[in-house]
Formats: structure tokens, C-alpha cells, sequence
């Protein structure tokens, strides 16, 4: 299978069996975050599986990097890592995560729920080979201030492109904030 | 760069979340999960962004528009959870079943009632001590007022 | 101790601290920081503290290096309890008045030869052991204010520790060695009235003096009078 | 292979600053506070006015035993002070110190990536707080994961004010755009970055997390030996960081007079000038009550950066 792959690659300029170095640091990087995405779903330590989200989390801010998205790189570690997972974090210690295993983390339909994905993968990821095993990327050399995931590249676009998302995005931030507060401001009234 | 490597590495990414939101009981491991999933998108908004050389970098801004929404996203999710936690004394999805619908027999869902299913009157009751006995009391009561 | 303008001036800039915060409490304001102090601009209090701590740096510090220098002690330190053994007659009033028993005394009497043929042979307490466990000591220095014969003192030597604490029974020859170490009593204060002792044998001697010269008066005027018997009185009694 | 080299000697350079300021920065604050205390401080270790005495507090540290609770969780409790500690170092590359590439790592995004990488370090503490099987270090855990969420959002917004007028957000393109008069036009940003900066380290009077006096000393109560140093050393690497970038941001950085030879003298010196006045409150502020402490942020810093950033914009708009 491999071995036809490559045969029927070969013609192309790249060859899945000759990949350049970042193309190796990628999948090596990619191995890593889906190990640890694994292990996120499936540990039955609660905090260990925030701290492996940790892992996937920074590990995909390196593929973005990979990927010349300069930009998104950095807020996905100032957003996920700075922010999501603390307050993950802090939602697991005030639900009282115990130390040690938790024997009820996964519900009962645990095999169902693992053939549903592994059929899933098996369809998407044929899918996707199929798709785009022929499809070649440039990046663009970085370190260059005009590569397309640079902060003055995004900002451009962002501001005079998707100005309109983008103040829409400012009034849902305020209603999750109100929401947020709401919520947990009534239940201190009642209690 | 082949391209199916970053969309087969989401793909994965994917159907790990999705195994995670399935499996898991618990509401915070849940909320991780869907993270993951969102992730999975970002990580293709990305990819394609690059391969196309979007000149509105369309995947890129998409991408921070996700992950603003997915802070908001946790952000109340979690309020949700420390509420029904400290209303309910349980984050388990499975336990939190006072708006379910009544059996389809018409019949009043009671304590002994196995049409519910027997795995969950079994769990929920020797697994929340902390659940007070009002609770399933309100709980039956607005069953049958529905 | 000496003078030091910041404790003065500490002590205000903490009190005005507390009130602060007081006052934050009660309006319920958070700004704890900014608004506050007594008047003037906004964060005045906070200012003022920062003043003082900086004024406290640039002056110099109290501090007394001890190993390297040796502390100034006061006149009236309680450092350690010595003892003046030939003082000691044995009354054990010391020991009886001590509120937690750490001083231990042995003796035995001994038996002097008549001095005169016609007297008695007298006997005598002879110290064997004074030792004080100033593990147990309190420095209450009630054995001190008790001895009639001023046997014990107060030393100022403080640096007596062992590293073991059955070693702090100090036997008599350890409490004599402070007894070098004892001050002599601070000078009087100029205005203070004359201690009981000196006031005590002045008058004695006035007495005397008087007596003496009313003797020597009435002597005189008997040996003019031609009577050649003194009086009977002239031998003068002891006050 | 020059350039792998220089790279090299880069980062051994940024490991040196990295392991002496905070150093530099501790003793400086043990002789400051006695000084203000109206004491001597350390003054035995290595002779001169104890210079060497952390050098000794390290040795002492290596010697003790390094003890993991029974009900600890063992791999989160080792792993926590190495969270905590990299983020600083990591932080360190990007920081310019003097113009003309004298920088660990020029980035594009700067100052993006320091905010970013400073927040990581918090998960230090908060695995620390709960791994170590002890309600005090969760409640400490518990309280700095709070107050970091709450300072994070006036930090950024008082960063951007600064972006904003520079129109870059990479740090030495901050620097390259800085006139003197920014200093008194980003006083009050500076002021809320440097204040909230203090809050996310935890340093008095911001210091509830590891209040004494209520919860001992919050997430790092069961740590002993090198790992306690470790959460020590990140402390002053931290206030090293802080200074470092608000002087940066706010106090122009290399700039002064003689900045082409001495750019990086002016860096240091403001950077411990700040350090000073981070001992300074130190000193002179009773701690802040919990509630105090988030309605401070939210009811004070987060308005006032959000007036700075109005201010600089309506500048930006009427100088352009």
C-alpha cells in the first residue's frame, strides 16, 4: 500500500518518503499531541487529563508555528494555555477532583463511543489522503515580516477585512460575560 | 508541506475529541473534549489558509474568532457546571436527569421504577450521598407535573 | 535603647493604615489602595508610608552585631545570679522564698571552740553546696531581695549556655566566678535621699556625738560642781 | 555555523542572566527590607555584608531532603516547580536590552509572546497546589489561579495601549518607536501593568495565595529542599521579567542619553529601579484581604487601563 503510494507519488516534485525537516519535527510534534490528546480522553485521573490537554494544546501552538501562523501560534498559548486550561483547571478543583483514579470518569457507553470514532477516523482520514495526498503547501521562508501569519498580517485583515465578525464576536464576549456573571451570581443570592 | 499531514492530524484530533465527548461522564472532562474538537477545526482552518495563500487569510481570522468563542465557550460551560455542582453536589452528566422525560408508558417514574433503565437507579442511587433525599422528591414531583 | 525618630514616626503610619483599610471596609470599596488617608490627595497614606520606609533606609540601622560587639547592657540587668559565699550564713531563706525550688543548699554546723574560758563552744553553719538550676530559674530574683546578709547579686553575664541542659545547675564555684562580674551599685542620683544604711549610722553617730558632749558637759560641770564621781550615766548606751 | 554559534552563546547568555539577576535581585532584597526595617541584614556569609548568603541558602537547600507527601500525587508534585521556573527563562530570550540586536530572540510578535508564556507559569503553581494532597496548598492553588484570571485582563489591556501607540506589537519595534513624552502619555498603563504584574507574581501586598498567616504558605507549603528554591528562584525571575518589560514598555527602555554605547546600562538600571520599588511596597504594604484584591482589579486597574487605552487612542488618532 505504502510502496504504491510512493509509486504513484514519485511523479510529483514531493515524495511522502524523502520529507523535508519540517515535515518531520511536524508529524514527530503531531504524534506527540495526539498522544497526549489520547490520554486526555481516556485517563481516569481527572487533573492528569487537564494536564495532558496542557500538552495537546501547546503542541498544536508548534504546529501553528510550523505552519508560519506566527500569529495564532502565540494566542493559542496566551488563550488555551494561559487561560482555558486554568480555568479548567479551576473547575475540576472546585468540583472537588479527587487525587488518584476516579472510577466513574467514563460513562457506560464507552465502547460505543470507541467504534463511533474509530469509524469516524477510518472514514475521515480515508477521506482526507484520498483527497489531499497529492496537494503541496509552500511555506513561505519565515522569518520574513510579510509572511502571511504575522501580527501585521492578521491585524491588517482582520481590521479591515473582518471588521464586522469582528465587533459581532466583541457583543458575544460581552454576553458570555454578563452570562457568566449572572449565573453565578444568582445561585450566591439563593445560597 | 503535504497538506494531509495537518488534515489527517486534525481528523484524528477530531475523532479523539469526539470518542472523549461520548465517553466521558464527567462535565468538565466533556468540556475538555469539545476543546479538543475545536482544536481539530483550528488546526485545518490554519492548513488550508496557508495551501490556498488567502489573501483575506480567511482561516486565520476564522481561527481567532474560534478561539475566542471556545474561551467564551468554557468560560460559561463552566459556570454552568460549578452551578449545577453546587446545586446537585455532582458534575456527572449521567446523574443529572431531572428534566428527562417521563417513561413512555404514561406511568410516574418512581424509585422503583426499572423503566428508567436499570443501570441508572442504580448508579444515581448509591453513588450521590450527596444528593438529598428533596432532591428526587423535586425531581418526581415536576416529572409528574409534566 | 536608643532614640529612634522612625519608631515615632511607625507607629502613626500604621495606625493610619488600619484606620484606612477600616474605612475601605465599611464603604465596601475595594480601591483599599488609592482612596483613603486623612485628607489631601487621594493615596496620601499610601505616600506617607513609602516616606517612611525610605527615611528609615538612609538613617542607620540599630542593629548590634553581638558576637562581634559586645551588647551595652543596662545598669539593672537580670542577666545571671551570683554569689558572695562568705556572706552566705546558711539561713536558707533563698531557698524557702524560691517559687520554683532551683536552689539547692547543703551545709552542716561545726563547732567552735570557746573563745573565753568561761563561755560556750558555738556552733556555725558551713555552706557545703549552693547551686542554682537555671533551667528551672525564672529570674524572679526574689532570693535576692530576700537574703538579709546580701549574699546573692544580679550579674549581667548572659552568656552561660550549654549544650546540655543538666549542665545548667551551676554549682557555688561557678555563681562566685560572676560575682567579678557584678557591677558596683549605680551612683545615686543627685537629688535622691540618702540610703537607709548612711542615714541610719549618721544618726547613730549624731547621737553618739551628742551624748558625748552632754557627757563631757555634765563632766565638766561636776569637776566644777567638785564632785570627782562621774555620773552614772555618762557611759553611753548603744543605740 | 556561525549563526548556530551565536545562537548558542545567546542563550548561554540569557541562562547566565537568567540564574545571577534573580540572585542579585534576592540579596538586594534581604539587605533593602533590613535597611528599611531599620536592620543589617545578612552579614556574615562571604565576608563583605554577606554578599554570598543565597549562594549559601542554596547549598543549604541542596542538602535538605526532598520529600514528597505520602498522598501527594508524585509525578504532578516533582513536575510543578519546572513548570513554574520555564516560563521566565523562556520570557528572558524575547526582552531587548540594548538597541542594536542585543536581544536573546528578536520576535515578531514580542510582546505577545511574553504575555502568553508569563501566563503558563501560574499552572506551576496550580499543579503544585494540587498535587500536594493538603487543603491548604489547593486553597493557596485555588487563589492564585483566581487572581491570575483576574490581573491577566488589565496586564493586556494596558500592553496594548502601548502596541497601540507603536503600532507594533514586537518589543524592540516598541522601543524603535519611543519618544520621551510617551512616558507621561502611558504613566497610568504603566502603572496598571506594573501593579497587576506584582498581583500575578504574588508578591506583598498582592500576596493572598501564599498569605502566612491564613494557609501557610499556600501551593508550596509541602515543598522542601531544591524543588521549594526552584518556586523561590521563579518568584525573583519573575519580578526580574516585570521589571524588565515595564521598562521596556513604559520607561523606554535603552533609551537615554549615550543610548547607542550604554542602550543596555539604561535597561538595567531602570529594570532594578523597579525591582527596588518592588522591595519598596514590599516593605511598606500590609497585605490585602482576598475580596479586596479582586474588586482592586476589577473595579480600579481594569476601568483605568480601559481609560488609557481610550486615551491613547484619541492621541494616536489626533497626532496622526
Amino acid at each position: 500500500m505504502t510502496a504504491a503510494l510512493a509509486a504513484s507519488l514519485s511523479s510529483q516534485g514531493h515524495s511522502f518518503l524523502s520529507p523535508t525537516g519540517v515535515e518531520i519535527v511536524f508529524v514527530l510534534v503531531g504524534l506527540a499531541v495526539l498522544g497526549a490528546a489520547v490520554l486526555t480522553v481516556s485517563t481516569s485521573q481527572l487533573v492528569h487529563a487537564a494536564l495532558w490537554l496542557v500538552v495537546a494544546l501547546g503542541g498544536l501552538a508548534i504546529e501553528y508555528l510550523l505552519l508560519t501562523a506566527e500569529f495564532i501560534a502565540w494566542v493559542q498559548v496566551l488563550i488555551y494555555l494561559g487561560s482555558v486550561v486554568v480555568l479548567v483547571l479551576f473547575g475540576l478543583m472546585l468540583t472537588r477532583a479527587p487525587i488518584g483514579r476516579s472510577p466513574d470518569a467514563d460513562s457506560g457507553n464507552r465502547w460505543v463511543a470507541l467504534g463511533l470514532a474509530v469509524v469516524a477516523a477510518g472514514t475521515l482520514v480515508t477521506l482526507v489522503v484520498d483527497a489531499f495526498r497529492c496537494t503541496w503547501m509552500d511555506l513561505p521562508a519565515s522569518g520574513s515580516t510579510s509572511v502571511n501569519g504575522s501580527t501585521q498580517a492578521n491585524g491588517e485583515v482582520l481590521f479591515r477585512y473582518w471588521v464586522l465578525p469582528f465587533e459581532a464576536l466583541s457583543v458575544l464576549l460581552l454576553a458570555a460575560l454578563v452570562g457568566a456573571i449572572v449565573l453565578s451570581r444568582r445561585h450566591r443570592e439563593e445560597g | 508541506m503535504h497538506l494531509a499531514y495537518p488534515a489527517v492530524l486534525a481528523a484524528l484530533l477530531f475523532c479523539v475529541g469526539l470518542y472523549g465527548v461520548l465517553a466521558r461522564r464527567n462535565a468538565v472532562l466533556m468540556l475538555m473534549s469539545v476543546e479538543l474538537m475545536l482544536n481539530a477545526v483550528n488546526l485545518n482552518l490554519v492548513a488550508f489558509d496557508v495551501w490556498l495563500r488567502d489573501t483575506l487569510h480567511a482561516g486565520q481570522a476564522l481561527t481567532l474568532f474560534t478561539i475566542t468563542i471556545a474561551a467564551a465557550e468554557i468560560g460559561l460551560g463552566l459556570a454552568i457546571v460549578l452551578m449545577v455542582f453546587r446545586t446537585q453536589g455532582t458534575a456527572d452528566i449521567d446523574r443529572l436527569r431531572e428534566l428527562s422525560e417521563p417513561p413512555a408508558d404514561g406511568l410516574p417514574p418512581g424509585p422503583t421504577g426499572a423503566e428508567a433503565g436499570p443501570d441508572d437507579s442504580d448508579t444515581a442511587s448509591p453513588a450521590s450521598p450527596a444528593s438529598p433525599a428533596s432532591l428526587t422528591g423535586s425531581a418526581q414531583g415536576k416529572a409528574g407535573a409534566v | 535603647m536608643p532614640p529612634l525618630p522612625s519608631g515615632s514616626v511607625g507607629p502613626t503610619g500604621h495606625t493610619e493604615h488600619t484606620g484606612h483599610t477600616g474605612q475601605s471596609h465599611q464603604r465596601g470599596s475595594g480601591h483599599s489602595g488609592r482612596s483613603g488617608g486623612s485628607g489631601g490627595f487621594p493615596g496620601r497614606g499610601l505616600a506617607k508610608g513609602l516616606a517612611v520606609t525610605l527615611r528609615t533606609m538612609t538613617r542607620r540601622s540599630v542593629t548590634d552585631q553581638y558576637p562581634d560587639a559586645q551588647p551595652e547592657l543596662p545598669p539593672r540587668s537580670r542577666g545571671v545570679i551570683a554569689l558572695l559565699e562568705e556572706n552566705c550564713t546558711v539561713c536558707m531563706l533563698c531557698a524557702r522564698e524560691c517559687p520554683d525550688w532551683c536552689i539547692y543548699i547543703d551545709s552542716h554546723k561545726e563547732t567552735l571552740p570557746a573563745a573565753e574560758p568561761n563561755a560556750r563552744a558555738r556552733t556555725r553553719n558551713v555552706l557545703d553546696r549552693f547551686a542554682i538550676d537555671f533551667s528551672l530559674c525564672m529570674y524572679c530574683g526574689i532570693c535576692i531581695e530576700v537574703c538579709p546578709f546580701d549574699a546573692l547579686f544580679w550579674s549581667p553575664e548572659f552568656e552561660y549556655a550549654e549544650t546540655d541542659i543538666l549542665e545548667l545547675t551551676h554549682e557555688r564555684e561557678k555563681l562566685r566566678e560572676w560575682m567579678w562580674t557584678v557591677p558596683p551599685p549605680p551612683a545615686l542620683d543627685p537629688a535622691a535621699e540618702e540610703p537607709k544604711e548612711i542615714a541610719a549610722a549618721r544618726k547613730a553617730a549624731d547621737k553618739l556625738a551628742a551624748a558625748d558632749a552632754a557627757a563631757e558637759a555634765a563632766a565638766a560641770a561636776a569637776q566644777e560642781s567638785a564632785g570627782t564621781t562621774p555620773p552614772p550615766g555618762g557611759e553611753e548606751p548603744a543605740p | 555555523m556561525t549563526t548556530a554559534l551565536e545562537a548558542l552563546l545567546r542563550c548561554v547568555a540569557v541562562l547566565v542572566v537568567f540564574l545571577t539577576f534573580p540572585l542579585v535581585i534576592g540579596q538586594t532584597e534581604h539587605k533593602v527590607m533590613a535597611h528599611m526595617q531599620g536592620r543589617l541584614g545578612p552579614m556574615y556569609a562571604g565576608g563583605f555584608h554577606g554578599w554570598a548568603q543565597l549562594v549559601a541558602d542554596g547549598v543549604k537547600f541542596a542538602q535538605k531532603e526532598d520529600i514528597v507527601p505520602a498522598g501527594a500525587d508524585r509525578r504532578i508534585f516533582q513536575l510543578a516547580p519546572a513548570v513554574a521556573l520555564l516560563p521566565y527563562l523562556l520570557v528572558l530570550i524575547a526582552i531587548p536590552v540594548g538597541p542594536g540586536g542585543f536581544v536573546g530572540q528578536a520576535l515578531d510578535a514580542g510582546l505577545f509572546f511574553v504575555l502568553a508564556v508569563m501566563g503558563i507559569g501560574v499552572l506551576g503553581s496550580l499543579m503544585a497546589g494540587w498535587a500536594s494532597a493538603n487543603k491548604f496548598s489547593l486553597l493557596g492553588g485555588v487563589r492564585s489561579a483566581a487572581q491570575l484570571l483576574a490581573y491577566e485582563l488589565p496586564m493586556l489591556l494596558a500592553a496594548a495601549s502601548v502596541a497601540m501607540a507603536a503600532g507594533t506589537v514586537s518589543l524592540t519595534g516598541i522601543l524603535g518607536a519611543f519618544h520621551w513624552w510617551w512616558v507621561p502619555w502611558q504613566i497610568v498603563g504603566g502603572f496598571v501593568f506594573f501593579t497587576s504584574g506584582l498581583a500575578e507574581l504574588q508578591r506583598p501586598p498582592f500576596d493572598m495565595p501564599v498569605a502566612d498567616s491564613e494557609i501557610i504558605f499556600g501551593a508550596y507549603t509541602e515543598y522542601t529542599g531544591l524543588r521549594f528554591a526552584l518556586f523561590l528562584l521563579s518568584e525573583y525571575a519573575g519580578i526580574l521579567v516585570l521589571c524588565a518589560l515595564t521598562a521596556v514598555l513604559f520607561l523606554g527602555g535603552w533609551h537615554g542619553p549615550l543610548s547607542a554605547d550604554l542602550g543596555w546600562l539604561w535597561t538595567l538600571l531602570k529594570t532594578f529601579a523597579l525591582a527596588f520599588v518592588v522591595i519598596w511596597l514590599r516593605v511598606t504594604y500590609p497585605r490585602l484581604r482576598e475580596d479586596q484584591l479582586m474588586r482592586f482589579a476589577w473595579t480600579f486597574l481594569i476601568p483605568l487601563a480601559l481609560a488609557q487605552l481610550a486615551l491613547t487612542g484619541i492621541v494616536k488618532v489626533v497626532i496622526s
